[in-house]
């Protein structure tokens, strides 16, 4: 094996013998191991992702996911499918951020066709990607906090994202899959009121953040959970394809939004990367946090200066992609969410590649669940932040 | 009431009086707590209604719950150790009942009144670990025994600091009569000044917050609630109970919160009593008989006020983990209650 | 101002819930007594218009969910003008939507170039039996009276005239 | 802890270029084919041998030290269409030549991978041929740890298998599931359970007479 490698092995034992050593009071007293099976129907689970736990007592040797318990084929669907027919599926992918699942499929499908959705769509667009990010974030914050026994922040997640879904359910029709984005623009501009009503809930969001970071993220029993459970180093993160608030709390200082140049109008606000050196749960707790405050802040300064215009380009009644092959990922509530379309030309795609951000956020938890207690195999999880359709697709 | 429970009735008719009454006072404020707090006031933090449609505001809701808990199959697992498995829920509700024997509710309102009333109380309130390890065993389920497994190391842990956090309560009141301590409290002063009696609440600040923390842990409420811990071991220790058996287990929580309250005030904030100084009373029997009726109220005030706080602090916080809570257990609590002691000692003495 | 434990800004964040519940009232509302009204661009259920509808497949065949079930024939209408040949019509003999497979996708709806379907907000409609929830065209033609206007754009839209 | 860093550049086609000559100057003749699209991303064939070696390169010699994904693709038109044949009629004739798409191929079947250099924000998609025989390439465990759970996915859909890997166990489906679902030949079973309900057209006039009267507009 290589240098690299050694020098991998080296810290993950290291970092093993640093939790094992409060627990291992005496070797005499290890004990015959027990495997636990941590779902497919678990509480922490939120969705069926099962995890095998061979445990010493209340330590973890090791952890293993098995996935598949939803996998539904999408990419075998999307062969059959045409364009239409794939937005509207593709919605279901990751349903708690939904509207931006569908912006990197069509832009890869733009991409193939060489069009380009006028500037207006482009901007509602965006507002509409962060609101499903709001959306999906927010109720990682309350349920964080289940998963780590509290019951109360669930509730105030679920009471502040229902603004958040009542506006994309304006503008949209559909709470969880809007199936708003089409090929060359949107279904249709926004409703009247709109603008302003968002507004308002940029503000209670602002006002959520504080209210979970004063109950949640300050409380020192949750800082004594999280701090230095679950570290993901630098270039592990990197190795796994972490992506999203994961590999950005390992102190890579990467997002999508900002370093790449796609149609879209992240780059004409003013925000902010948030990155933490650390790598620990906590870290990728708060920045998924203050990710949620530097959205309502690009949402806002969006609303100001949204040009008027058309919301849809010049595109043919039926669709059909010229053949050929375009990758294009965003920067999702998860993390990078990425389609590789493969066009033959046809009213569908030939071949779908659906990159989900989940699936290799959770490929790194064998590796950094070895030598945790039980409960730090849920905080780990809760802070990965996960969605099984997401993983499963 | 001083009538009622004197020797003019026979035995079997003051032994009958007193276990309705023992029922009632364990029910009574289980469901209370239950409805205000765990329906309501969670709810309310929570910014909903809770349940509204049984009854006026859901007041009857937990008539319908328990219905519903009572019309449920009782099953047990295919390899639990049946017999164990079936008494547990029991073994944890006797040691409520227990309990609450020994807790006075006036003057002469008492189920049984004997000296070693704390050292009673202490004894009995471990009873429920037994019940929990052993239903958490004889489930047969991995997430039931780690849950039974937690909850004995962790209630054996808090026992310490509880017993010695009452014990800076018996060298102030000078006895273990449960009785006593109240009057203690109540006919005594600070510093020459009755006005509020002595509620050892004042003198023995730190010791009522490490009962309380300890009563948080004893009750298995978050943040010390990892035998339970849904998150992480599905329902601990009851995951496999259903029907009439989790309703034990369900009341046996909220009535033993419901009576570490009461022996909290008894112990801290002076029970059923008020300050002697306001009626120039000056020891027990110089009490007049109205507090027999007054005290229960009294107490049941306090008691509500103190599963405020434990229902609160339940319903903020997130969950420690196990060696966390140990380490807390041993390495803070236990040495802030021995110099507690210490200093209690020294200024008894001193005055 | 020294800086507060978390722990007791925790117990300050409940106790300030529970004192704006109680006084400014709950964020919820008790469901089957009171209602909320859903957005008019709500994708609650497909009204359909039978009039309009000339059974040409279109949106049969763009379902992603292979979920409407047409069937028509043809016949032969009254003229339009006086001594005109009588036309030759498509009549609707089937139109089935089974919302036990249906995905709300609303594809169906944009695809049908003669405004015979349309989105009604109305979302009570669940059924005991699975089956039920397969509505033919009368079913469907009921929602048409819960079918509300389309709502006014956002400033800097661009008219159209499209429904 | 935000980054008040500058902000990298937005990578240009010269430094995509670049990217490609410099992969070139290391594997030398294993670089079949490159594809760099304007604007847009870059594509490499490499020869099936070099599989393993194209990574290493890339992630210790060039930096690009962040996993994307990997998986493959099946160029053989799918026999069955979009599932929406009339199952009474016969079936219609389809196109079945084989075409690659950018950089070119000669097998069915062919890897995709993509890796990224957190650095310069810079993406390269690599293919490979799979020889339709022995469906084997060398496994990237090895250089990228993450490409486990990708490679036991693109195992169990394609049928590839890669040498060196530990564990090519099932991860979505159960452990006796027969066939590689995302082959094109593996028929969509959702699409033949029931016929498409587009087939059914609008029944003809009774008596046949419709070509020649009655088509007013």
């Amino acid at each position: 094996m290589t240098s690299t490698e050694s020098l991998i092995d080296r810290r993950q034992m290291a970092y093993i013998a640093a939790q094992a050593s409060d627990a291992r009071v005496n070797v005499e007293l290890e004990t015959e191991g027990m495997t636990l099976n941590i779902g497919p129907q678990h509480p922490a689970t939120h969705g069926t992702l099962r995890i095998i736990a061979r445990l010493d007592g209340e330590q973890v040797v090791w952890a293993e996911p098995s996935c598949g318990y939803m996998h539904r084929g999408y990419e075998k669907l999307t062969e059959v499918r045409t364009y239409p027919q794939v937005t509207a599926l593709i919605n279901r992918i990751d349903w708690l951020g939904s509207f931006a699942n569908e912006v990197p499929f069509i832009l890869a499908a733009e991409k193939l066709m060489e069009i380009e959705a006028p500037p207006r769509a482009q901007h509602i667009r965006t507002i509409l990607f962060e609101l499903s990010r709001i959306a999906n974030v927010s109720l990682f914050l309350g349920d964080l906090g289940v998963q780590l026994g509290a019951v109360t922040p669930v509730f105030m997640a679920f009471r502040d994202r229902e603004y958040v879904l009542n506006l994309i359910e304006a503008a949209t029709g559909g709470r969880f899959h809007p199936n708003f984005d089409r090929i060359g623009g949107l279904k249709d501009d926004l409703p009247a009121g709109f603008v302003d009503e968002t507004r308002v809930v940029m503000k209670k969001l602002r006002n959520f953040c504080d209210e979970i970071e004063n109950l949640l993220f300050g409380n020192e029993i949750f800082q004594s959970r999280t701090r230095g459970i679950g570290v993901i180093p630098k270039d592990i993160a990197l190795q796994y394809g972490l992506s999203g608030a994961n590999l950005r709390a390992s102190g890579v200082d990467w997002d999508l939004r900002r370093d790449q140049s796609l149609p879209m109008a992240w780059n004409k606000v003013d925000w902010k990367v948030w990155t933490h050196p650390d790598g620990d749960s906590f870290a990728r707790c708060w920045i998924r946090l203050q990710e949620v405050r530097e959205s309502t802040r690009i949402v806002d300064q969006l609303l100001d200066t949204i040009p008027s215009g058309p919301v849809m380009a010049k595109v043919p009644r039926i669709i059909k992609v010229p053949e050929g092959e375009a990758w294009v990922s965003t920067e999702n509530p998860l993390g990078e969410m990425g389609y590789y379309v493969v066009s033959k030309g046809d009213l569908g795609p030939f071949r779908t590649k659906i990159r989900s951000a989940s699936f290799n956020n959770i490929s790194v938890v064998p590796w950094v669940m070895k030598g945790v207690y039980v409960p730090d195999i849920i905080t780990i999880l809760a802070s990965l932040y996960f969605i099984l359709g997401d993983i499963d697709r | 009431m001083n009538a009622l429970l004197a020797a003019d009735l026979p035995y079997w008719a003051q032994s009958l009086l007193r276990v309705l009454g023992g029922i009632v006072a364990v029910l009574l404020p289980a469901g209370t707590i239950v409805y205000v707090f765990l329906f309501k006031m969670m709810s309310f933090m929570q910014s909903r209604l809770g349940p509204m449609e049984a009854g006026p505001y859901g007041s009857l809701q937990l008539v319908a719950e328990v219905g519903k808990w009572l019309q449920k199959e009782d099953i047990t697992p295919e390899r639990a150790d049946r017999f164990i498995f079936k008494i547990a829920p029991l073994v944890v509700l006797a040691s409520t009942f227990l309990l609450v024997a020994v807790v006075p509710f006036g003057p002469d309102a008492w189920f049984t009144n004997f000296e070693a009333g704390v050292f009673y109380m202490l004894a009995v309130s471990s009873v429920s670990v037994l019940g929990i390890l052993i239903a958490g065993w004889a489930s047969a389920n991995k997430y039931s025994l780690l849950g039974g497994l937690r909850a004995a190391g962790q209630l054996i842990a808090y026992e310490l600091p509880m017993v010695l956090a009452v014990i800076g309560v018996i060298i102030q009141a000078g006895t273990m009569n449960l009785q006593q301590i109240v009057v203690a409290q109540n006919a005594g002063s600070i510093f020459g000044w009755d006005g509020l009696g002595n509620p050892y609440i004042l003198t023995q600040f730190v010791g009522f917050i490490i009962f309380m923390i300890a009563v948080q842990a004893e009750l298995t409420q978050t943040p010390f609630d990892m035998p339970i811990a849904e998150s992480e071991l599905v329902s601990g220790y009851m995951t496999e109970y259903s029907g009439f058996r989790f309703l034990t287990f369900f009341i046996a929580e909220f009535a033993t919160a419901g009576v570490f309250a009461l022996i909290a005030s008894v112990l801290f904030l002076g029970g059923w009593g008020i300050p002697f100084a306001w009626f120039d009373w000056s020891t027990i029997d110089s009490v007049d008989d109205w507090m027999n009726v007054v005290g229960p109220l009294i107490m049941v005030t306090k008691m509500m006020l103190l599963a405020f706080i434990i229902m609160w602090v339940r319903f903020s916080y997130p969950r420690f983990r196990e060696d966390q809570l140990q380490r807390f257990a041993w390495k803070a609590l236990v040495p802030i209650s021995l110099v507690n002691i210490m200093v209690t000692a020294i200024l008894k003495v001193a005055f | 101002m020294p800086k507060l434990p978390g722990l007791v800004k925790g117990l300050g964040v409940t106790l300030n819930t529970l004192v704006r519940t109680t006084t400014k009232g709950s964020n919820t509302i008790q469901y089957p007594h009171e209602k909320e009204a859903p957005p008019i661009r709500a994708r609650g259920v497909i009204a359909l218009r039978e009039d309009n509808c000339t059974s040409c497949m279109l949106c049969a065949r763009s379902c992603p969910d292979w979920c409407i079930y047409i069937e028509g024939h043809k016949e032969l209408a009254p003229p339009r003008r006086a001594g005109g040949k009588p036309r030759q019509v498509n009549k609707l003999d089937r139109f089935d939507i089974d919302y036990a497979l249906c995905m709300y996708c609303g594809i169906c709806v944009e695809v049908c170039p003669f405004d015979a379907l349309f989105w009604s907000p109305e979302y009570e409609y669940s059924e005991p039996h699975i089956a039920d929830l397969l509505h033919d065209k009368n079913k469907l033609g009921e929602w048409m009276e819960t079918v509300p206007e389309a709502p006014a754009l956002e400033a800097g839209a661009e008219k159209k005239g499209k429904k | 802890m935000s980054s008040d860093a500058p902000v990298a550049e937005i990578p240009g086609d010269t430094l995509r270029q670049r990217i490609v000559d410099d992969l070139r100057s290391h594997l030398g003749a294993d670089l079949i084919d490159s594809v760099v699209k304007p604007g847009d991303d870059v594509w490499v064939r490499v020869s099936a041998s070099a599989w393993r070696e194209t990574a290493r390169v890339l992630r210790h010699e060039m930096g690009f030290d962040y996993f994307c994904f990997l998986s493959a693709i099946d160029w053989m038109p799918s026999p069955f269409g979009k599932g929406e044949d009339d199952p009474t009629a016969p079936p219609p004739e389809r196109d079945d030549t084989i075409r690659q798409g950018y950089a070119g191929g000669d097998t069915r079947l062919q890897m995709l991978a993509r890796v990224t250099s957190s650095v310069l924000h810079v993406g390269l998609n690599i293919k490979c041929d799979v020889a339709d025989a022995d469906a084997t390439v060398d496994s990237w465990i090895p250089v990228y740890a993450g490409a486990n759970w990708h490679e036991r996915e693109t195992h169990e859909m394609f049928g590839i298998v890669f040498a060196g890997h530990p564990d090519l166990r099932n991860m979505y489906l159960p452990t006796d599931f027969e066939g590689h679902p995302l082959r094109k030949d593996f028929p969509l079973l959702a699409r033949m359970v029931k016929p498409w309900p587009g087939i059914v057209d609008v029944e003809p006039l009774p008596g046949g007479d419709n070509d020649e009267e009655g088509d007013a507009e």
